[in-house]
């Protein structure tokens, strides 16, 4: 958190209206002055490590970029606001947009503030570009084809991705239970997972869910209620601390001696899996980025190799949609400068971004025509054969979303009944 | 008969507080009730002014059952009550607080929208009230900067104020120095005329007052009532006055 | 029983979760037997209690002559300040203890697997609660408390200094709040929200059992725990809000609760 | 005369501002108006009844939600329907938990309107095909005085037409309230504050007032949460976590409850003083912390308390 504030970019007066009035006053002067991205992190709470590790992620790329010369030759400068509730946010993304001048805003997690920032983005017409926001429903309902706002893989992806991984490694299933917070991530993909390992396995029963509250640390009596239903299987889309905590609390009274299980999104919390309550054998998802994939670029090893040096863990999936972000958002800018100099506007910028690919830490990503994120889901079965304390992957699995996320303007559900299979 | 009570008992826990209490007062009576501490006298004003249920027996005012209804219907029924231990609403001034006694008992408190200044009935009734207990000239001050008499005085004016059949008095003139002992109960019986109050209860230690204003005297001790009788007849029963008083108390 | 109803005791639960982290990770590190593990915690968890201390002396002190609504204000800026200094000194990380909650080993009890270290705390639950009911019952401090909850003007006028007992009572509510957060510290992991569902069940606990009253919380907290439990394996849609529901009841029934002896 | 000065001065300024003020700060002074109006209901309960009520978020929420029920699956632009409906379902579930709230007193009052806005919160979150759960509902663009304005860009639409129409709505919510707390149920509000004994004994239904002194706030909270959907556009359940109820608390001690207008400086001086936090200090809510335990042990008469300096001598010696 202390790198919050290095970058931290306190605007006093003048400096603030020379960088905002420096795009009228002509190309030369316009070269020097730096160019401001806003971005929305997560510090409080219990996505503030996602935040962290997304505004990490932007630090990183912020270093290399100013390293390489900046964007179009002016220099980058990162204003860093608290996402926070709904109301706050928009209040600080107009912030960043009306107040601080900022050329972009990158970030945004939690589903409920995107759904917010989706209209205030188009109202103000300034680009931004969502870390981990879906903003599915308010989008499709209150803007069909956003203009400015650039979102996220879909919320079930990961879910749809352990759905088809599912009957792959665990034969014979016939009872699955389930266990997700109480909120739209874990009942989407709770529904989602459903949809596909029915598609595999028609006759499959799911025997319970339970929906615990998000921040829940007591999970005894969860387990009970699994114990008792005996599913040959638990599916469970927990991403926080608290995937740890089932862990460690699953693993006192044996539950995976007795079960399968699939954890789709539990890799977020990675470095916490201790190997000593954490079995072999489970399914577990890493999200797009796989801090120890063998196949992985130099610029993820690079990456990872910094981020241990700098703040002793290992790096989880945000890192990469931020580092994707906003690397997307320099290379349409130099896309749409079209070789020049010039800094493009706000709309040529827009209209590079759509369909462009880049190369992020997790390999090649790119932006959907739809605005929509595309990348790589990591997952596998997890391995006490590694040399760190906690578990790591092997095999491993790579889906891509061209397959596992539904197309643009599809339905969900009836697009993953209508999968051959 | 105003005020009646029968068979009252009251129990804390075992402890019996009140063991078959009966009174009644009437018209035009100005009522006593006297005995030592831990005799009941708090018990039974509370009792009579609907504060405390009690575990037997009834008490009807003006005929009407009013057993535990709690002091608020009770004192919109025409029963008002001053305390023992001074009670004021620091932050409001006298008129205000004299005021609000009026409000309540013209039933106004619900206008939600109507302005206090201008209600004009409100405020000559209150402004009333406070010259006929000396307060007008103190009827902007907040209550909490009165002195401590004047305060004793806006308790009582307060319950006047709503210009009830039957006032209790619980110790009226306690805390308040002598010379102004006889003043105070001066200002209490000439406003009592002037409002038409039917009767007074008051619970007195000072005897020289009980003797002096007293229509009746009701002595109590242990929950019992020992004595019901006019001021002449108490003060010829030297045994009585040794049990409830303890010694012939001369003016504190 | 100080009538204080405190914001911040999901900050100092919190508080002791984080700390036990750190005290056992140095213990670990230091190379201390693991089977010893529970001293360090259970003693870094009763440590930092002393913020209660801090607390009272510092902020608390200065509004008792005032309305009781400023106390629980102050407890909210508690819960405003904590929730930062905690993510300043271990940041946004969730916290955890490796697998020294399964040091002991696990037993069958009633035909289910449970890990020793549950039985450990849960015996030392009911030790620190007849410790509690016997402070309370048995000694003269107990006394004073007790009196001062009914009247503070006549505990201060037989000459007992309350200011002193104040700030004994409210460290000693504060070190069991560490305490709690410390001790189940190995069974799960701390993050900085944990608190926030404890200021809730606490609640329902509380007015379950009725307000002021020990052994109506101790009672509240078997009723809360037991109906999730059951909700969970029986309805699990219900869990949190049929202890709502009963926290309604009880007040539309029973205005004092099971056990409550405070006056409303 | 220097009050009634002051006061229109501010409420010209308030007018003028979106002629002259930045953008950002204008948009700023939306959700300024609409905690203003929940404030004057919160302070009739705390400041007037004697109430300090830790859980009016829930009205807020309420509000917050009638709006989105009506814009979205209702298809009700109108503003002014919307805060009638909004003020009429805050009396509506404020009338059983008032009833049951105002049985206690004190700290036992906080304790318990803290647990009611905890209830509706976890119903909120947990109904969440009905409520849209953590994702809450969009809170559409409403019709104001039946002009549709739907062809306006949002920003334009809130710095014009629905700025000078949620002023005209504070403005009228103080006049009432105004006239309230100086109409004789105002004035018996301050007898129970004062000493609830004493009001009882002078046939004040003391239960009763509070209950309506409490149905009242929570109506303006509705009304003021309504007027704080639009300019965010969604509404979530955050709106009715207990720290949100903790934060409009802290905004009426910050200006200070014993005055009429101190809460409304306080919203005003809250919501910049935030803004201006957040942007410095990563770790705001230590300063916010260290400000509020500090506006309670020293100026516990807010900035109105200060600017008076008419009050009573502080206490600060323990006790």
């Amino acid at each position: 958190m202390i790198t919050t504030r290095r970058y931290f970019v306190k605007l006093v007066g003048g400096a603030a209206v020379a960088a905002g009035a420096g795009l009228d006053a002509g190309p030369t002067r316009a070269q020097a002055a730096p160019v401001k991205l806003g971005v929305l992190a997560i510090r409080a709470g219990i996505a503030a490590p996602v935040g962290t590790a997304g505004l990490r992620g932007t630090e990183w790329w912020l270093e290399r970029v100013n390293k390489a010369g900046g964007i179009l030759g002016r220099p980058v400068q990162l204003v860093v606001e608290e996402e926070s509730n709904p109301k706050d946010t928009v209040e600080r993304y107009r912030k960043l947009v009306l107040q601080d001048k900022v050329e972009a805003v990158l970030g945004g997690i939690s589903t409920g503030v995107t759904l917010a920032l989706g209209p205030v983005a188009e109202d103000l017409g300034t680009p931004w570009l969502s870390w981990d926001g879906t903003t599915q429903k308010g989008v499709d309902e209150t803007m069909p084809s956003p203009k400015w706002a650039f979102k996220s893989v879909d919320n079930e992806v990961e879910a749809i991705v352990a759905g088809i991984l599912t009957p792959k490694y665990f034969k014979g299933i016939k009872t699955v239970a389930g266990i997700g917070n109480d909120y739209s991530y874990g009942h989407d993909c709770w529904e989602s997972y459903q949809a596909v390992l029915k598609r595999y396995i028609p006759d499959v029963k799911f025997v319970l869910e339970l929906f615990p509250k998000l921040g829940v640390t007591d999970f005894t009596a969860h387990i009970a209620a699994i114990q008792q239903a005996k599913p040959d299987l638990l599916m469970c889309s927990f991403w926080s601390g608290d995937a740890t905590i089932l862990m460690k609390q699953a693993a006192a009274v044996g539950l995976f001696k007795t079960m399968k299980g699939v954890f789709t999104t539990a890799g977020g919390v990675h470095d916490s899996l201790k190997k000593e309550f954490t079995p072999e054998g489970l399914l577990l998802g890493y999200n797009t980025m796989y801090f120890d994939d063998p196949n992985g670029s130099a610029l993820l090893r690079q990456f990872v190799r910094e981020y241990k040096a700098k703040y002793n863990e290992y790096p989880p999936y945000e890192c990469d949609h931020a580092y994707f972000n906003a690397e997307s958002y320099r290379a349409a800018v130099e896309k749409a400068a079209g070789g020049g100099t010039t800094w493009p506007s706000r709309a040529a910028v827009v209209k590079a971004l759509e369909g462009i690919e880049v190369e992020s830490l997790s390999g090649r990503r790119s932006w959907r025509e739809d605005h929509v994120q595309m990348c790589n889901f990591y997952q596998g079965l997890t391995t006490h054969k590694n040399p760190y304390d906690f578990v790591t992957l092997s095999p491993l699995e790579v889906v891509s979303t061209r397959t596992a996320m539904k197309p643009a303007g599809a339905k969900l559900f009836d697009w993953i009944n209508s999968w051959k299979i | 008969m105003i005020l009646r009570a029968e068979g009252l008992r009251k129990f804390y826990g075992k402890f019996c507080a009140l063991d078959g209490v009966s009174l009644g007062v009437g018209a035009g009576e100005f009522v006593s009730i006297i005995g030592p501490n831990g005799a009941g006298k708090s018990t039974l004003i509370n009792i009579l002014t609907g504060v405390l249920r009690p575990s037997a027996g009834r008490v009807s005012f003006r005929g009407r059952d009013v057993g535990g209804i709690g002091p608020a219907r009770l004192a919109r029924l025409g029963m008002a009550r001053s305390f023992q231990l001074v009670q004021i609403f620091p932050e409001l001034t006298v008129l205000d607080t004299l005021q609000a006694a009026v409000v309540a008992r013209l039933g106004r408190g619900t206008r939600l929208f109507a302005s206090l200044a201008r209600d004009r009935d409100v405020h000559a009734e209150a402004l009333e009230v406070a010259e006929l207990f000396g307060l007008g000239a103190r009827r902007g001050v907040p209550a909490r900067q009165l002195p401590q008499g004047d305060k004793k005085l806006l308790d009582v004016a307060a319950a006047f104020a709503l210009r009830p059949h039957i006032i209790l008095l619980d110790e009226p003139t306690s805390g308040v120095s002598t010379s102004d002992k006889t003043a105070i109960m001066e200002i209490l019986v000439a406003a009592s005329r002037r409002i038409g109050l039917q009767a007074i209860i008051q619970v007195e230690h000072d005897m020289d007052i009980v003797f002096a204003y007293s229509d009746r005297i009701i002595a109590l001790h242990q929950g019992k009532v020992l004595a019901d009788a006019p001021p002449a007849a108490i003060q010829a029963d030297q045994r009585l006055i040794d049990t409830v008083i303890g010694r012939r108390v001369p003016s504190r | 029983m100080q009538k204080i109803f405190n914001l911040a005791c999901g900050s100092f639960y919190a508080l002791g979760a984080y700390v036990g982290v750190s005290a056992v990770s140095w213990y670990t590190s230091a190379g201390g037997p693991a089977a010893l593990f529970v001293l360090p915690l259970a003693l870094a968890g009763l440590a930092v209690g002393a913020i209660g201390f801090v607390v009272e002396r510092g902020l608390l002190r200065f509004v008792y002559d005032r309305d009781e609504a400023f106390q629980l204000l102050l407890t909210f800026a508690v819960v405003l300040m904590m929730e930062d200094a905690i993510r300043l000194t271990w940041g946004t990380s969730p916290q955890s203890t490796s697998a020294l909650y399964l040091t002991y080993g696990q037993v069958r009890v009633l035909g289910a697997t449970a890990p020793v270290y549950n039985l450990i705390v849960i015996a030392a639950s009911l030790v620190i609660a007849l410790l509690i009911g016997g402070l309370l019952t048995r000694t003269t401090f107990g006394r004073i408390i007790r009196a001062a909850a009914d009247n503070r003007e006549m505990v201060e006028a037989l000459g007992v200094d309350l200011r002193r007992v104040y700030a004994r009572v409210f460290t000693l509510g504060t070190a069991l709040g560490t305490l709690g957060g410390a001790l189940v510290i190995p069974a799960t992991a701390a993050m900085s929200e944990m608190g926030i569902e404890l200021i809730v069940e606490a609640f329902a606990v509380v007015v379950i059992g009725g307000l002021g009253s020990m052994r109506g919380a101790f009672v509240g907290a078997l009723v809360v725990g037991v109906l999730r439990a059951i909700a969970i394996s029986v309805y699990p849609e219900l869990e949190m809000l049929l202890i709502y529901f009963i926290v309604i009841a009880v007040l539309v029934l029973r205005p004092r609760g099971l056990f409550g002896g405070a006056a409303a | 005369m220097t009050a009634r000065l002051v006061l229109g001065a501010a409420v010209v300024g308030v007018a003028l501002a979106p002629l002259v003020a930045p953008t950002y700060h204008v948009l700023l002074m939306l959700p300024f108006m609409a905690y203003a109006v929940v404030l004057l209901g919160l302070n009739l309960l705390f400041g007037y009844a004697g109430l300090l009520s830790f859980g009016h978020a829930l009205f807020i929420g309420i509000g917050a939600y009638a709006g989105a029920f009506l814009t979205g699956p209702l298809k009700v632009r109108s503003l002014e329907v919307i805060l009638l409906a909004a003020g009429g379902l805050g009396a509506l579930v404020a009338a059983p938990v008032a009833a049951l709230c105002v049985r206690y007193v004190k700290i036992y009052f906080g304790m318990l309107t803290l647990a009611f806005g905890m209830v509706f919160y976890t119903f909120v979150l947990k109904f969440y095909r009905l409520t849209g759960g953590d994702e809450g509902l969009p809170f559409l663009r409403p019709a104001l005085l039946g002009w549709s304005l739907e062809a306006m860009p949002k920003t334009d639409y809130l710095v014009g037409p629905y700025y000078y129409y949620s002023l005209a709505v504070l403005s009228v919510a103080a006049l009432c309230m105004w006239r309230i707390v100086h109409s004789p149920f105002g004035l018996c509000l301050k007898t129970i504050r004062d000493n609830p004994a004493k009001a009882e004994s002078l046939g004040i239904d003391v239960t009763r007032y509070r209950w309506l002194a409490f149905m009242l706030s929570a109506v303006y909270a509705a009304v003021g949460g309504a007027l704080l959907g639009p300019p965010t556009g969604n509404v979530d359940p955050t709106l009715l976590y207990w720290t949100h109820s903790g934060n409009i608390v802290f905004m009426t001690l910050l200006g200070g409850f014993a005055s009429f207008f101190g809460p409304v400086l306080g919203a005003f001086v809250f919501i910049y003083l935030q803004n201006w936090v957040m942007s410095v200090v990563p770790y705001w809510r230590l300063v916010f912390g260290a400000i509020l335990a500090a506006i309670v042990i020293f100026a516990p008469g807010g900035l109105m308390g200060l600017a008076a300096r008419r009050r009573r001598p502080m206490r600060v010696s323990g006790a």
